[in-house]
């Protein structure tokens, strides 16, 4: 005797056949079918193994609440682990294997765990593991020792490393009315609203709109239900003004109605088309929301519940008028409520026996009887099953007479024969989402269940999610909500009408029944009734100490069935009323959700990628580019065979006999304009910029409000009232941001307006003896001698008929020149300036000369401008104006910014003519073996073509009463010891003549 | 006259993409105008502005924050507070507005090379874009000639509607290139042509 | 979370830059009040309930905001340009709405 | 005396059907007053509570705890424990910890699970690895473990690790600490709260402090929704609750703002990681919990929050950096999210003062490095608190340094709370 398909009924296409395998071996099902379905249709009742005991296991449930039947989809090389079969669309070429089992389901060599029984009950692991306090073992030792064990123990499905190739997107939406759930309360309600005109998104997880209503054998309109609502699905498919999402699970509730859904595009087909995504991640910004999510129905806390072939009531209704499959032929059922009766009723007309119906309430209403009667079942009223039997398939199990008033089961046991056990223990309504959205439920005490409480966000709710658990009142919700949530007026008019059995929606509140044996309450972590007794001894009482000490809904059914047993018992041992103990406050998400999903919206790419306008250039001249923040710059251009050092050298030398040019354009660079344009620039400075020439350009120093250094560059006057202010690279965004704030939310008086024009410039310095003939050559309009181009001085001219705009300014000490053209001139130009310089032996170099020339000349930059370093520090106190305040001025002179002990900027030089490091520490006496007595670190540093050592930038304490004396590098990660000599920054044209010239 | 670059160039590959097997649903273009700048009033010299932009342009500012339109040659449209994007096929708009924007109305940021102008066009042009953008794209929300300021991570963008299925894009150059191939790669769920 | 800028509409948080506390007032950049400067860069009303505070929205329109929020829920009470009226009433919120209205 | 905890006496309880098991701690009703009252069942309470018995013979303590014990942050972080600081008052202080870390399950008893399987910093670029560099031999200076690792051996020890050059940021190195690792979170706060209990502190549940007792200037007690109760000293460790608490001493400004930090769990995995690693071109930190679940996060929201509540943008930021780290996750699921409220200090370095009211100590400013500095925090506060000054390990971490320019900024982000 086993489950099977049956002959006629259910929502598949028995005319398809599909094929696909599990655990290696080959099945076919149905279109229409999940992996359950399939499986369990072809007699298959093994599914998994639990966490802790590996004990075996079936499905418990239809849908995505399952705890049990977990598997590894695999797509090649790349693994989706832990997806209930439940969810899982079989398609052709489907691979699915099982989890946590070694080595195989069902001979599972970890089930001996459960012969720890009561030594692995809740946080045993507390208790022990913390072996010796002395010898080898001291220490974490033990513990990390029986770790490697336990870990490996532990975790369900495994995840691969192979990148997946599946493409996954992110949509953003917005809507008038988004309705969770295509029950008949979220059809009524989705249609109710869309007839008003507004825009409308319906959401459900299941492929199928409909809900219960494709599983539940009522009639609607005279209609089978699933007929009713695929007539609804049919004339809202037909309207422009809702979009509707199937496979889509709303999984989380954020701020002013922000919602997180997760559509599964293609998981059902066995290729995407092309460019669609696996999956849609949908963030949908909802004026109005209807909750109309249901209920999940609950176990019954019983010994030897977890036996495979025990399953919820309603999970093997929908296997039966779903899916045409038959969980058992042998069906008993265990309830303590009235919707069991319909699932009696339902299996017997798919073709099975109805064995018993236990009932643990002891008077049943004559509805109840007669449709027992109608399935040929016999009642066993105020009985309750104390056992199952079978190994891994149920054979049987036993019933008792239950005494409802003190929760035991008395008098004798009686065995009653059967393939499948189906139980109800009452419904729990799906308030997760109303949960995140801030709101905390309310225990209803006649439902025995968390309802949802008044909204904190703009939702309404609808159908069983509120409570109401028939068809009828669901509709009537349903429409209710939509017309709400559209703003419109309700009208009289009639509702469909509904045929269903009868059934009181409220349980007998009773959750657990205490007999001998292990009665599971979280099947997946395999929690039982006396774990959660265990925690109460212990002290662990409230809701959140309860699920953290026995891992009670943690796992990854997120306790959606295992919640409200769990509480209900560890009310009964504090002798307390349920919502007294608490309920766990929901957080997203509602349902796993796939971390590629969340991460689509960068399209494969992390971050994007900033471009000079000589990008491709430098790419086709043989440029090593260096990613820096978003940009790409080019690090050196090296020739066939030269080592990077041995580059940057050749490029600084060559450009310090000769000349050499270099790609500039990511200098951030704010256009500054208005009549107050040098007044702002004198208060964000350290420096005057008021007094500056129009045509002339000059160094500037900035502070934070706390005055510490914040940035530095070059600002050239256009106009009058027209600057163009620079920056360095990585601070450009950070500097624009400091200037709107202090004109926005400080300086509202002042005229300035500041604009990022950083992309509409291309920058070409280009330095070195022989610049000036270079540019002599090329530039048109304008004279470059000494006197129309001045140090500091601006020109605009033409290259090869194109505008440019030229500053004489020098960050390497050498005579050089800023070469800016529009950006999309930017490649013309630096070709130009190539050609012109051929003759003179013009090098194009990049970051890493850049570098080693501004080392020569200790110009700073931000690996000493690192957020903690003063004006003073660096030695720019020179720039720090006494004639003004600026930002920073009043806090730059407190205590801890004026010590003696601070880090100042000095040079350093190799004794022992090796290479430095950075990151390397000074100290004053080497301790290879005991590193200690840092007085600083390196900064930058490099070989130096211009002195011929090796030389660095460094931060030393008191460095500068330091200079000339002698120190040592102390870098015991990469094992480098050795004397420096301590020195000014300024190694190279300290007094300027070079760049002057 | 030396020709622009364009930013676009290695990653441009005119054709039909994706999946286009049953028509294509989108097409892009970089609509290169010659001049793009930005205007910026100061407070209470908003109107002057905008009689300014009318005198340059012959485009006539409808009101409300955001609002634009385009002639197909000349297009405008308000970013932020007192602050207009102009566009025209031809170069020269910062010369001509350098005529008519005195320093007491406000000031003029020639932007002609910094930004790029991406057009994408089609059935599908709201989907596509939607996978970018937070913004509500819909017809109702955002009219035929209006523009908005959003972003889609580090990258900024100016985006106007220049038809009910067709939208301008204007990004920072430097970002260009990494904007344009996702978005490629964003159009070809639903097939996409590049002209 | 959305925040309604006067100017671009309901937008999601990403495009915004949090400024932190609101009720920080900036002492005379001639002022020597040290405490007054040091309460200004470091110390913070910090409240749980209603905040007033800075946003930019730097991924929009640039312009700061002065958005009153609950720090207990979230939810936003009110949101203002922090600079003062932009001189023309059609480029208000007001306007906005009365825009979207018409169409 | 509760009975010590090991295999043997679970064993023997397994025997008894575990009826035997007696509460980790008890549930006393307060005094009427106490030698010292610490605002905050959480970690840092508990553990002040446990050093103030232990350490200084102070045993007439009550914790108050306005929920459940250990609902704060050390209930709610992603259980990281590691010293590799940059400057040396802070390097200095977590490498205490790390000490008092190593022995923590044998001192309570209890397995808090600290397992050292090291924490790696990745670098993306040369200047970062030099970075890197600086703060290992900064910590190599004051005796703490560090060491470089090459991108070949990175990819020996995290064989899911995306280390190639087609990564938008490769890989060119990492900076290893061997000794830090991972502790289970919850455990921390429930063997402290044991420890304490068993030393004769009263640790109460369900009792918020409405306000303080004051004698002039001078805190006296507090008032609580369990009645008025008076103390010599008043400590407070509410970390991100500190502003709040302040205010109802009258205190309305601090150099703090509280903000959310999320955090994130995924389905259970077989071993996956054997280290925690942090990402170096965004905020991203991972580790593999014993149950198999991936234990990440992020950056904070960025905004001032109690709502233990924050939103998507960096949940979609921090599963994008995951993926940019590690390929084969795209098919792993995030199953559970949470917020945690950190009191984010203007310089990112915490504060444990004497004051500032007479009468009053203040343990604070841990932004989100708290549950690491437990085991510290608690130690150093309590010597603050019994002797009335600072130890040296937190003699620079008072509540004026900000004011006098002594910040301890190691991220050099200045007065900016939501960049530290």
């Amino acid at each position: 005797m086993s489950p099977r398909r049956t002959d006629i009924g259910g929502r598949i296409d028995r005319v398809k056949t599909i094929r696909f395998t599990f655990d290696g071996a080959p099945y076919t099902g149905h279109a229409g079918d999940t992996l359950a379905s399939a499986l369990l249709a072809k007699g298959v009742t093994l599914f998994g193994r639990s966490f802790k005991y590996h004990r075996p296991r079936g499905l418990l449930t239809a849908g995505v609440e399952e705890p049990n039947a977990l598997v590894t989809v695999l797509k090649g090389e790349v693994r989706e682990p832990n997806i209930p079969a439940t969810m899982v669309e079989i398609h052709d070429g489907l691979v699915a294997i099982s989890q946590n089992r070694f080595p195989s389901l069902a001979w599972d060599i970890n089930a001996v765990n459960q012969l720890g029984g009561k030594i692995l009950s809740a946080g045993f692991y507390y208790k022990t593991f913390m072996g010796p306090a002395f010898g080898p073992l001291k220490g974490t030792r033990f513990w990390m020792f029986c770790e490697h064990f336990i870990r490996r123990a532990a975790g369900l499905g495994s995840a691969g490393s192979a990148k997946d190739p599946a493409r996954y997107e992110r949509m953003n939406a917005f809507c008038d009315v988004l309705v969770v759930g295509s029950g008949p309360a979220g059809l009524m309600a989705a249609k109710a609203a869309a007839d008003q005109g507004a825009r409308v998104m319906l959401a459900d997880l299941e492929p199928r709109f409909g809900g219960s209503a494709n599983w539940s054998d009522e009639t609607i309109d005279g209609a089978p239900a699933a007929d009713w609502a695929r007539r609804i699905v049919a004339q809202l498919e037909g309207r422009d003004n809702i979009r509707l999402l199937p496979r889509t699970t709303v999984w989380g509730y954020y701020d002013n109605n922000t919602l997180a859904a997760l559509e599964r595009v293609s998981d059902h087909k066995e290729q995407p088309g092309k460019g669609e995504p696996r999956h849609r991640y949908w963030a949908i910004r909802a004026k109005s929301v209807v909750l109309a999510t249901g209920a999940f129905e609950r176990p019954l806390v019983f010994p030897g519940n977890d036996r495979p072939g025990v399953m919820l009531a309603h999970a093997a209704e929908r296997y039966a008028n779903e899916f045409g499959v038959l969980p058992g032929e042998r069906i008993a059922l265990f309830t303590n409520n009235d919707s069991a009766y319909r699932a009696a009723v339902a299996l017997k007309k798919a073709g099975a026996a109805v064995v018993a119906i236990a009932d643990i309430r002891p008077e049943l209403s004559p509805e109840m009887r007669k449709l027992a009667a109608e399935a040929e079942a016999e009642i066993f009223a105020g009985h309750a099953v104390v056992a199952t039997e079978g190994g891994k398939a149920l054979s049987g199990l036993k019933l008792q007479r239950f005494d409802m008033t003190n929760g035991a089961p008395i008098g004798d046991a009686r065995s009653i024969h059967a393939d499948c056990l189906l139980m109800s223990g009452g419904w729990s309504p799906t308030i997760h989402l109303a949960s995140q959205a801030g709101a905390k439920a309310e225990w209803n005490a006649a439902r025995q269940a968390f309802l949802p409480p008044k909204p904190t966000q703009k939702w309404i709710g609808a159908g069983a999610f509120t409570g109401s658990f028939s068809t009828l009142e669901a509709l009537a919700e349903g429409r209710a909500a939509g017309l709400a949530a559209a703003g419109g007026q309700s009208t009289p008019s009639v509702l469909p009408t509904v045929e269903a059995v009868p059934g009181d929606p409220d349980p007998a509140p009773v959750f657990e029944i205490r007999a001998k044996g292990k009665s599971f309450v979280d099947f997946q972590h395999d929690v039982t009734a006396e774990d959660v007794r265990l925690a109460h001894r212990e002290g662990f009482v409230s809701v959140e100490h309860l699920k953290r000490y026995t891992t009670l809904g943690m796992a990854t059914d997120q306790g959606k069935s295992s919640n409200v047993p769990g509480l209900a018992i560890m009310a009964e041992a504090l002798g307390k009323p349920i919502p007294e103990v608490g309920t766990t406050r929901f957080r997203p998400p509602f349902a796993p959700v796939s971390i590629g999903s969340l991460a689509a919206e960068r399209f494969g790419d992390l971050k994007p990628e900033r471009l000079t306008p000589m990008h491709d250039w430098h790419l086709a001249n043989g440029a090593t580019m260096y990613s820096a923040g978003l940009w790409y710059r080019p690090m050196i251009y090296g020739l066939a065979g030269e080592t990077i050092e041995q580059a940057y050298v050749r490029e600084a030398k060559a450009t310090r006999e000769t000349a050499g040019i270099v790609d500039v354009s990511t200098l951030g660079k704010i256009a500054v304009q208005g009549p107050d344009a040098a007044a702002f620039l004198d208060r964000v400075y350290t420096n005057m910029f008021s007094t500056l020439a129009v045509g002339k350009a000059r160094y500037g120093l900035m502070l934070r409000e706390d005055g510490l250094a914040f940035d530095d560059g070059t600002t050239w006057r256009l106009g009058e009232q027209d600057f163009l202010m620079t920056t360095t690279t990585a601070n450009a965004g950070k500097v624009m941001q400091h200037l709107e704030y202090f004109l926005d939310v400080i300086w509202p008086d002042l005229k300035v307006h500041v604009t990022s024009v950083t992309d509409e410039w291309a920058g070409a310095a280009i330095g070195g003896p022989k610049a000036r003939e270079i540019l002599a050559a090329c530039v048109t309009g304008t004279s470059v001698d000494n006197a129309t181009l001045p140090f500091m001085g601006i020109v605009r001219g033409e290259i090869s008929d194109v505008p440019v705009m030229i500053c004489r300014l020098s960050f390497s000490g050498e005579m050089a020149f800023e070469v800016y053209s529009g950006a999309g001139h930017g490649t013309h130009v630096w070709e130009a300036l190539i050609e012109a310089g051929r003759p003179f032996g013009l090098v194009t170099y990049g970051l890493e000369a850049l570098g080693t020339m501004r080392i020569e000349k200790g110009h700073v930059t931000g690996a000493e401008i690192d957020g903690r370093t003063t004006a003073r520090d660096l030695h720019l106190d020179w720039m720090l104006s006494k004639k003004k305040p600026f930002i920073g001025s009043a806090m730059m002179d407190r205590e801890g910014l004026i010590a003696a002990d601070r880090l100042e900027l000095v040079g350093l030089v190799a004794l022992d003519n090796r290479p430095l490091n950075g990151g390397a520490h000074i100290v004053e006496e080497v301790d290879e073996a005991n590193p200690h007595g840092s007085i600083g670190h390196i900064t930058a540093c490099c070989y130096s073509p211009a002195l011929g050592k090796h030389i660095a930038l460094a931060l030393v304490k008191d460095g500068k009463a330091r200079q000339g004396t002698r120190a040592n590098v102390s870098d015991p990660l990469r094992n480098r010891f050795g004397p420096v000599e301590i020195v000014s920054n300024h190694f190279f044209d300290p007094d300027g003549s070079r760049m002057h010239g | 006259m030396v020709e622009r670059q364009s930013p676009l160039d290695p990653e441009f590959h005119v054709g039909s993409h994706g999946n286009f097997e049953h028509g294509v649903e989108i097409i892009l273009t970089e609509t290169q105008p010659g001049s793009i700048v930005q205007l910026a009033a100061w407070p209470g010299e908003e109107k002057k502005l905008i009689s300014a932009i009318r005198t340059v342009t012959g485009l006539a500012l409808p009101d409300g924050a955001g609002g634009g339109l385009s002639d197909g040659v000349k297009s405008v449209f308000g970013f932020a507070p007192g602050k207009f994007t102009v566009a025209d096929e031809a170069e020269g708009l910062a010369a001509a507005f350098a005529k008519v924007v005195t320093p007491a109305i406000g000031t003029i940021t020639d932007l002609s090379h910094g930004r790029t102008a991406i057009r994408i066009a089609g059935p599908k042009a709201e989907w596509v874009l939607a996978k970018f953008f937070a913004i509500d794209f819909s017809l109702p929300a955002f009219p035929v000639g209006a523009g908005r300021s959003t972003a889609h991570h580090d990258v900024f963008a100016q985006i106007q509607r220049t038809g009910a299925d067709q939208f301008d894009i204007y990004v920072f150059r430097s970002f260009a290139r990494s904007f344009w191939k996702a978005l490629c790669h964003a159009s070809e769920e639903v097939g996409y042509e590049v002209q | 979370m959305l925040i309604t800028c006067p100017y671009c509409g309901p937008r999601d948080v990403i495009e915004f830059t949090y400024q932190g506390d609101g009720n920080r007032e900036r002492p005379d950049p001639a002022s020597q009040n040290f405490e007054a400067w040091n309460a200004y860069v470091y110390d913070r009303l910090n409240p749980a309930g209603d905040h007033n505070e800075i946003w930019q929205h730097s991924g929009g329109c640039r312009a700061h905001l002065r958005v009153v929020r609950n720090t207990l829920t979230h939810e936003i009470l009110s949101v203002a340009f922090i600079r003062g009226d932009h001189g023309r009433g059609d480029h208000t919120s007001a306007a906005r709405r009365k825009a979207e209205g018409k169409s | 005396m509760m009975a010590e905890y090991s295999a043997f006496s679970l064993l023997a309880n397994a025997l008894k059907g575990n009826k035997d098991w007696k509460p980790a701690w008890r549930k006393p009703d307060p005094k009427a007053s106490y030698d010292v009252v610490i605002i905050g069942g959480g970690g840092h309470g508990l553990a002040t509570a446990y050093y103030l018995a232990k350490e200084h013979g102070i045993t007439n303590v009550a914790v108050l705890e306005k929920g459940w014990l250990g609902s704060g942050n050390v209930g709610r972080n992603t259980t990281a424990v590691r010293s590799n600081y940059l400057l040396p008052a802070n390097t200095r202080f977590y490498e205490h910890s790390m000490k008092l870390w190593e022995n923590l399950s044998h001192e309570l008893n209890y397995n808090v699970m600290f397992s050292q399987r090291g924490c790696l910093n990745l670098a993306h670029t040369p200047a970062q690895f030099d970075d890197y560099a600086r703060r290992g031999n900064a910590m190599r200076h004051l005796g703490v473990d560090a060491e470089l690792m090459t991108p070949a051996r990175i990819k020996r020890l995290i064989p899911a690790l995306d280390i190639s050059d087609s990564a938008r940021f490769p890989v060119v190195g990492g900076l290893m600490q061997r000794r830090a690792g991972t502790a289970r979170h919850d455990a921390v706060a429930w063997g402290y709260a044991r420890g304490a209990d068993r030393r004769g502190v009263d640790i109460i549940e369900n009792c918020e402090v409405t306000g303080f007792l004051r004698d002039g200037d001078s805190i006296t007690g507090v008032t609580t929704s369990r009645g008025d109760i008076r103390a010599k000293k008043v400590a407070v460790a509410v970390a991100g609750s500190t502003g709040r608490v302040m205010q109802l001493a009258g205190i309305e400004r601090m150099p703090i703002e509280s903000h959310v930090l999320q955090a994130f769990v995924t389905e259970s995995l077989k071993p996956f990681i054997d280290t925690v690693v942090t990402f170096g071109m965004g905020h991203f930190y991972m580790s593999q919990s014993d149950k198999g679940g991936l234990i990440y996060g992020g950056d904070i929201d960025g905004y001032n929050s109690y709502a233990q509540r924050g939103n998507l943008p960096i949940v979609d930021e921090v599963m994008s950096e995951m993926l940019a780290l590690f390929p084969g996750l795209a098919r792993v699921r995030m199953l559970r999210s949470w917020g945690g409220v950190c009191d984010m200090s203007m310089d990112g370095s915490p504060i444990i003062t004497t004051g500032p009211l007479p009468g009053m100590y203040l343990n604070c400013g841990w932004c989100y490095g708290g549950f690491k500095a437990t085991p510290a925090s608690g130690w150093c506060f309590a010597w603050t608190i019994a002797k009335d000054q600072p130890h040296d390990l937190n003699a620079p971490f008072t509540l004026d340094r900000f004011h006098r320019g002594l910040v301890i900024d190691d991220k050099g982000q200045g007065a900016n709370p939501r960049l530290h």
